[in-house]
C-alpha cells in the first residue's frame, strides 16, 4: 500500500525523504562494500530486485475473493537482511512509481520509510526473536511476513494521518478511519502474505 | 471434436497475432503445425486451451462454445492439454512424481487413481526410472518428457505441444516422437508446432502451415508439399525426403505411381529395391 | 504491468533528452504541490494531458488506463477525509464533514495533477533513460548498476511468470484458495533459484562481451535544446505564478 | 591458434563434463560440433573463452597458454568472442544498438570508432532495421540475431557460438548461416555446436562429434560419416543427404567417384543432371 503522487504536502515529503535518507545511504554503503569484495552479488542483488519487484507486481489469491498485491519486503528482509532490502525496496518503489504509477516520486520517501525501512525492520526482528525464543521457522516466517506486512500498512495510515488529522478526533482519529478503510483489503492480504511466504520458504529450504 | 472458428487476436498494443483463423481437430488424429518464428503458432494453441480469449470467433468443444468462466474452463482444460514450450516454466515440484501427479490430483482423483494415471503417464514416455528424481537435477531432454507427463497425466483427449522437439537432440527426438505415436493411438488427438518439416512430414496425417498470422493451407502433406507456389510464397521448403523422392521419381530413378517415401527408411528402401530390381533386370539382361 | 512502458519506448518523444522531460515533469510536479490555488493544479493536469496527447501521441486509453490505478487509491484516501470520526463519546462516531469536503477535494486534485506529470514522465521516458540520467547526478555505481540490470531481469521474470502460472493454470492449479496459495507458493519457489541462475548466466554472458564490473553503452539520446528548456521554464514559471494569485 | 589441450573439466559437485579434451582451431576454418544434449558440447566453449578454468590440461592461443587474471582474460577475449544460446543471457541495455556497443566499448574504443564497428555488426547480421527497437520487445529470432551481433561487433578472430540455430524457423536459419559465411570469410574461424546434422553437413569444413564427455572423432565431414560403426555407438545417423547419395551411389543411380552432394541443391541438381545425361543416352540410343 503505497502514498500517491501529490498526496503529502511538500514539508512532509521532505521530511519523511530526510528521515528515510540515512538508512538508504547506509544499505548503499553495505552495498558498494560487499560488490568490491564479491563482484558477482550486484548480478545476484538486480535479480533478486526484479524477484522482489515482480513479486509485488503480483496479484495474491485473497479470503476475501479481492485480489490484491504483497510487498515481498518480508521475504527478502529474511533472505537478505533489513539494510539491503531497503536499498532494494527503494529502487522497486521507484520503478514502481515510473512502471505501474503506484505511488510516485514526491512520496518516494514516505513510502521508503514504511515499506522499505519500517517493514523489513519490524519481519527481521520478528524473525530473528521468534527463532531465538525457540518457537519454530514456520511461525517465525508466519509472523514475520504477515506481521511485517501489517506494519507497512499501519505506518502509511499513520503517514496520511499527520498529513490529514481528523477536525474531531485529531491524529488518532484520523489514521483509525485509514487503518480502517484499507483494513478491507490489507489484512486478508497480510494474512496470505504470510501464509504464501511460508509456503516459498519451505519449499526452499528443500532444495 | 476441438474447433476454432474465424478467430481473431490481438496482443496488447493493437498488434494482430491471428486473424481469421480455422481449424477443426478431430479425435485421434495427428496434426504438425509449421511456420515461421513470429507467425502466430502459439497464439493458436493457447486460444484452442482457454488461455487468452479470441477478440472475434470461438473455441468449441464437441460442437458447444467454450464458456470463459472458471467451471468452463475446467471442463475445457481437462480434455485439452497443452505442454509449452520451456520445461522449466512448467516444473514445480521436488521430485519427478510429484511434480507430474499435480494434474491429476487437481482433477479431483482419489490419491491411488492419481497414482495410476501418474504412473502410466511415466509409462508412456518411458521414464519410470525417473519417477523419485529431483527435477532441478534432470537435463533438458528429461525435463522436456516429465513437462509431457504432467500432462499426459490428466489424459486428455487433445493434447496440443509447443515444438516439443525444440533444443533436443535426434536420437531424444525419435525417442519423443516414439512416445507421441504411442499416445496418439489411444483416442487421442495430438496437434503440435515445429520447425522440423522432414519430422512432421514423417509423423503427421495432416500439416498446416502458418503464414503471417493466418492459416495458409490445412491438408494432407502430399497435397501442401505438392503447391511450390505456395510454399515459395511462404518461404518454406519442401521436406528433403518428398523434394529427393520427387526429383528422383522426375528423373526416373522412382516408380511414377504409388505412395512417395514418408521417412528416411522408406526411402532408403525404396532406393534399394529400385537396386535389387535393377540388378534383377540386369541379371536377367545378361543370361 | 507493459502498459506504461510500452508506450515509454514507442512514443513519439522516447529520444529527447531525458534530462528535458524529467525538469518538465518534476517542475510541473512542484508547482503543483507548491500552489495553495486551485487554478494551477488544473492548468497542470491539463498540460499534462494535452503534452501526452499531442506532444507524445499517446492514446487517450493508455492514459486513461494508466491512471485508473491511482486515481482509485486517491478515491479511497479522499473518502478517509471526508469522514469524521468522534472518539470522545462512549461509542466512536462516525460522521459526514461537509467542512472537510473542500480540503479534501483540493488534496484530490493536486494529487491527480501530480499523478499526471509522473504520467508524462513516465509515458515519454524509458525508465533506463531515467536511470542514467539519476547516474549522472551521482547516486553511484553499484546502485544504477544494480537498477539497470534489475530492470532487465524484470522482463525475464516476468515472462517466466506469465508461462508458469499458465501452465499451472492449464493443470487446473488456480480453482480455490488452498489450492491457489500453493500453486502460487510452488511458483515463486521455483522462481527464485532460476533467478538467481539466470543472473550467474548473465554475467557469464557479459563476462564474454568484455564486462569488467561496469556497464557501459553509448545512447541514442537526443542533444539538449536550449529552445526546449527554454519553453519548459516559460511554462512552470508561468503556473507558479498563477498558483500565487490563489484561486 | 586456439587450442584446447589434454583438458578435464567437473562441475562443482564433481560430475565430470568433459574429460581429455584436445582441439585446434585454424584462423579461417568452419567447424561444427555435434553430440546428444549434456555432452559437454558447452563446457568446451565456455572453457575455450575462458569463463570457467580447465581442472587439468590448458587452453591455448597463439601458442600461449592462457592466464586466467583479469588482463590474461581481457587479452583472450578481444579475440575470442562466445555467444551463448539463450540470447536472454547476453542482452542486457535497453535499445539494440546500446547493447551492440556494450563490447567495442569495453574493448577500450573510443565512441565514434565503437560506432562504426556496431554498425558493421548490425549490417553483417542484416538487423540495421532494429536499431532503434527495445531490446525486451523483440521477437526470439531477433534477439538472437542482436546477441550474434554484440559478439561480430567485437570482431574476434575466434567466434564460438551455442546452438545458434536452435529454435529458429528453417528460413532464418538459412539467413543465419548465410551471414556465419560472411563473417567467417573475413580470417574468422568459427566453430559451433548444433543439433541439425544435415546443417552441419552442408556448412562446416570440419566436424567434431561429441560422446559422452570426450572428443569421439574429429574431421572432414566425409570420413567421419563414413564410420558406421563410430556413429551407431553414438547413437547417431549421418546427414541424410549423404545417406541417400551413398544409397544412390551404391544403387548405381549416381556416379561411383568424384565429391559425394554437400547441399540439398546439390543433390537435386546431381539427380536432375543424371537424369539429363540419361536422357541424352536414350536420345542418342533411339537415334
Amino acid at each position: 500500500m503505497h502514498i500517491m503522487e501529490g498526496y503529502l504536502p511538500a514539508s512532509h515529503c521532505i521530511g519523511w525523504a530526510a528521515a528515510s535518507a540515512p538508512f538508504v545511504i547506509l544499505g548503499l554503503r553495505r552495498i558498494a562494500r560487499v560488490v568490491r569484495e564479491h563482484p558477482q552479488v550486484k548480478m545476484l542483488l538486480a535479480a533478486s530486485g526484479a524477484y522482489v519487484f515482480v513479486l509485488s507486481a503480483l496479484k495474491l489469491p485473497s479470503v476475501t475473493g479481492s485480489c490484491s498485491h504483497p510487498t515481498g519486503t518480508g521475504l527478502a528482509a529474511s533472505l537478505f537482511g533489513p539494510t539491503v532490502t531497503t536499498v532494494l525496496s527503494a529502487i522497486v518503489l521507484l520503478f514502481q512509481a515510473l512502471l505501474l504509477a503506484h505511488g510516485g516520486l514526491t512520496t518516494l520517501g514516505a513510502n521508503i520509510f514504511s515499506m522499505g525501512i519500517v517493514g523489513p525492520f519490524v519481519a527481521y526482528g520478528l524473525y530473528r526473536g521468534i527463532q531465538a525464543i525457540g518457537l519454530g521457522t514456520t511461525i517465525a516466517i508466519f509472523t514475520a511476513a504477515t506481521l511485517g506486512d501489517l506494519a507497512t500498512y499501519v505506518t502509511t495510515s499513520f503517514q496520511l494521518a499527520i498529513a490529514f488529522p481528523d477536525p474531531a478526533s485529531g491524529i488518532i482519529g484520523a489514521a483509525a478511519k485509514f487503518l480502517g478503510i484499507f483494513a478491507v483489503t490489507q489484512v486478508p492480504l497480510a494474512i496470505s502474505e504470510g501464509l504464501l511466504t511460508v509456503v516459498v520458504w519451505n519449499l526452499l529450504s528443500k532444495y | 471434436m476441438l474447433e476454432i472458428v474465424a478467430a481473431d487476436y490481438s496482443y496488447p498494443g493493437g498488434i494482430a497475432a491471428v486473424s481469421g483463423i480455422g481449424l477443426a481437430l478431430q479425435p485421434g488424429e495427428k496434426v504438425a503445425i509449421l511456420g515461421p518464428n513470429g507467425a502466430g503458432k502459439t497464439t493458436l494453441l493457447t486460444l484452442l486451451n482457454g488461455t487468452i480469449r479470441p477478440d472475434r470467433g470461438s473455441v468449441r468443444l464437441d460442437g458447444q462454445e467454450i464458456r470463459y468462466d472458471k467451471a468452463g474452463l475446467r471442463h475445457l482444460r481437462r480434455q485439452v492439454g497443452l505442454v509449452l514450450q520451456d520445461p522449466d516454466d512448467q516444473l514445480f515440484a521436488a521430485s519427478v512424481f510429484e511434480d507430474v501427479s499435480f494434474g491429476p490430483l487437481n482433477l479431483g482423483l482419489a490419491p491411488n487413481a492419481a497414482r495410476g494415471q501418474v504412473d502410466a503417464a511415466l509409462a508412456a514416455m518411458r521414464i519410470e526410472d525417473l519417477r523419485d528424481r529431483p527435477t532441478h537435477m534432470l537435463s533438458f531432454g528429461q525435463r522436456k518428457r516429465v513437462a509431457i507427463a504432467g500432462i499426459v497425466a490428466m489424459q486428455p483427449r487433445y493434447l496440443l505441444l509447443d515444438e516439443p522437439s525444440a533444443g533436443l537432440d535426434p536420437f531424444s527426438v525419435s525417442h519423443l516422437m516414439a512416445a507421441l505415436r504411442r499416445i496418439a493411438g489411444q483416442e487421442t488427438a495430438i496437434l503440435l508446432t515445429t520447425h522440423d518439416i522432414d519430422m512432421a512430414y514423417g509423423w503427421a496425417d495432416r500439416i498446416v502451415i502458418f503464414g503471417e498470422g493466418r492459416i495458409a493451407c490445412d491438408g494432407a502433406p502430399e497435397d501442401i508439399f505438392a503447391d511450390r507456389a505456395l510454399l515459395h510464397r511462404l518461404h518454406m521448403r519442401p521436406p528433403l525426403i518428398w523434394e529427393i523422392a520427387q526429383a528422383m521419381r522426375a528423373a526416373g530413378m522412382l516408380p511414377a505411381t504409388g505412395p512417395l517415401p514418408r521417412t528416411r527408411r522408406d526411402l532408403l528402401q525404396l532406393i534399394g529395391h529400385e537396386t535389387a530390381t535393377m540388378d534383377r533386370i540386369a541379371a536377367d539382361l545378361s543370361v | 504491468m507493459r502498459l506504461i512502458d510500452r508506450n515509454a519506448q514507442t512514443n513519439r518523444w522516447r529520444r529527447l533528452p531525458a534530462l528535458e522531460k524529467a525538469a518538465l515533469a518534476i517542475g510541473m510536479m512542484t508547482a503543483a504541490l507548491c500552489s495553495p490555488g486551485w487554478m494551477a493544479q488544473g492548468v497542470v493536469l491539463v498540460s499534462c494531458a494535452a503534452l501526452l496527447l499531442w506532444g507524445a501521441r499517446i492514446s487517450c486509453r493508455d492514459i486513461l488506463r494508466s491512471a485508473s490505478v491511482p486515481a482509485g487509491f486517491i478515491a479511497l484516501s479522499s473518502l478517509a477525509q471526508v469522514v469524521t470520526l468522534q472518539l470522545n463519546s462512549a461509542w466512536p462516531v462516525l460522521g459526514l464533514s461537509e467542512a472537510a469536503l473542500l480540503p479534501a477535494g483540493f488534496i484530490a486534485l493536486r494529487s491527480l495533477a501530480c499523478v499526471a506529470a509522473l504520467l508524462f514522465l513516465a509515458l515519454t521516458t524509458p525508465l533506463t533513460d531515467i536511470l542514467r540520467l539519476l547516474r549522472r547526478a551521482g547516486i553511484g555505481p553499484e546502485a544504477s548498476d544494480i537498477a539497470l540490470m534489475m530492470f532487465r531481469f524484470i522482463w525475464l521474470t516476468l515472462d517466466c511468470v506469465e508461462s508458469s502460472s499458465r501452465s499451472q493454470a492449464n493443470r487446473l492449479g488456480y480453482d480455490g484458495y488452498r489450492r491457489s496459495l500453493r500453486s502460487l507458493g510452488l511458483l515463486l519457489a521455483a522462481l527464485l533459484p532460476r533467478v538467481l541462475n539466470r543472473a550467474q548466466r548473465v554475467e557469464a554472458g557479459l563476462a564474454a562481451r568484455g564486462y569488467d564490473g561496469e556497464l557501459r553503452f553509448i545512447d541514442l539520446e537526443e542533444k539538449l535544446s536550449l529552445v526546449r528548456l527554454a519553453g519548459t521554464a516559460a511554462l512552470i514559471t508561468t503556473i507558479a505564478m498563477i498558483g500565487r494569485v490563489g484561486y
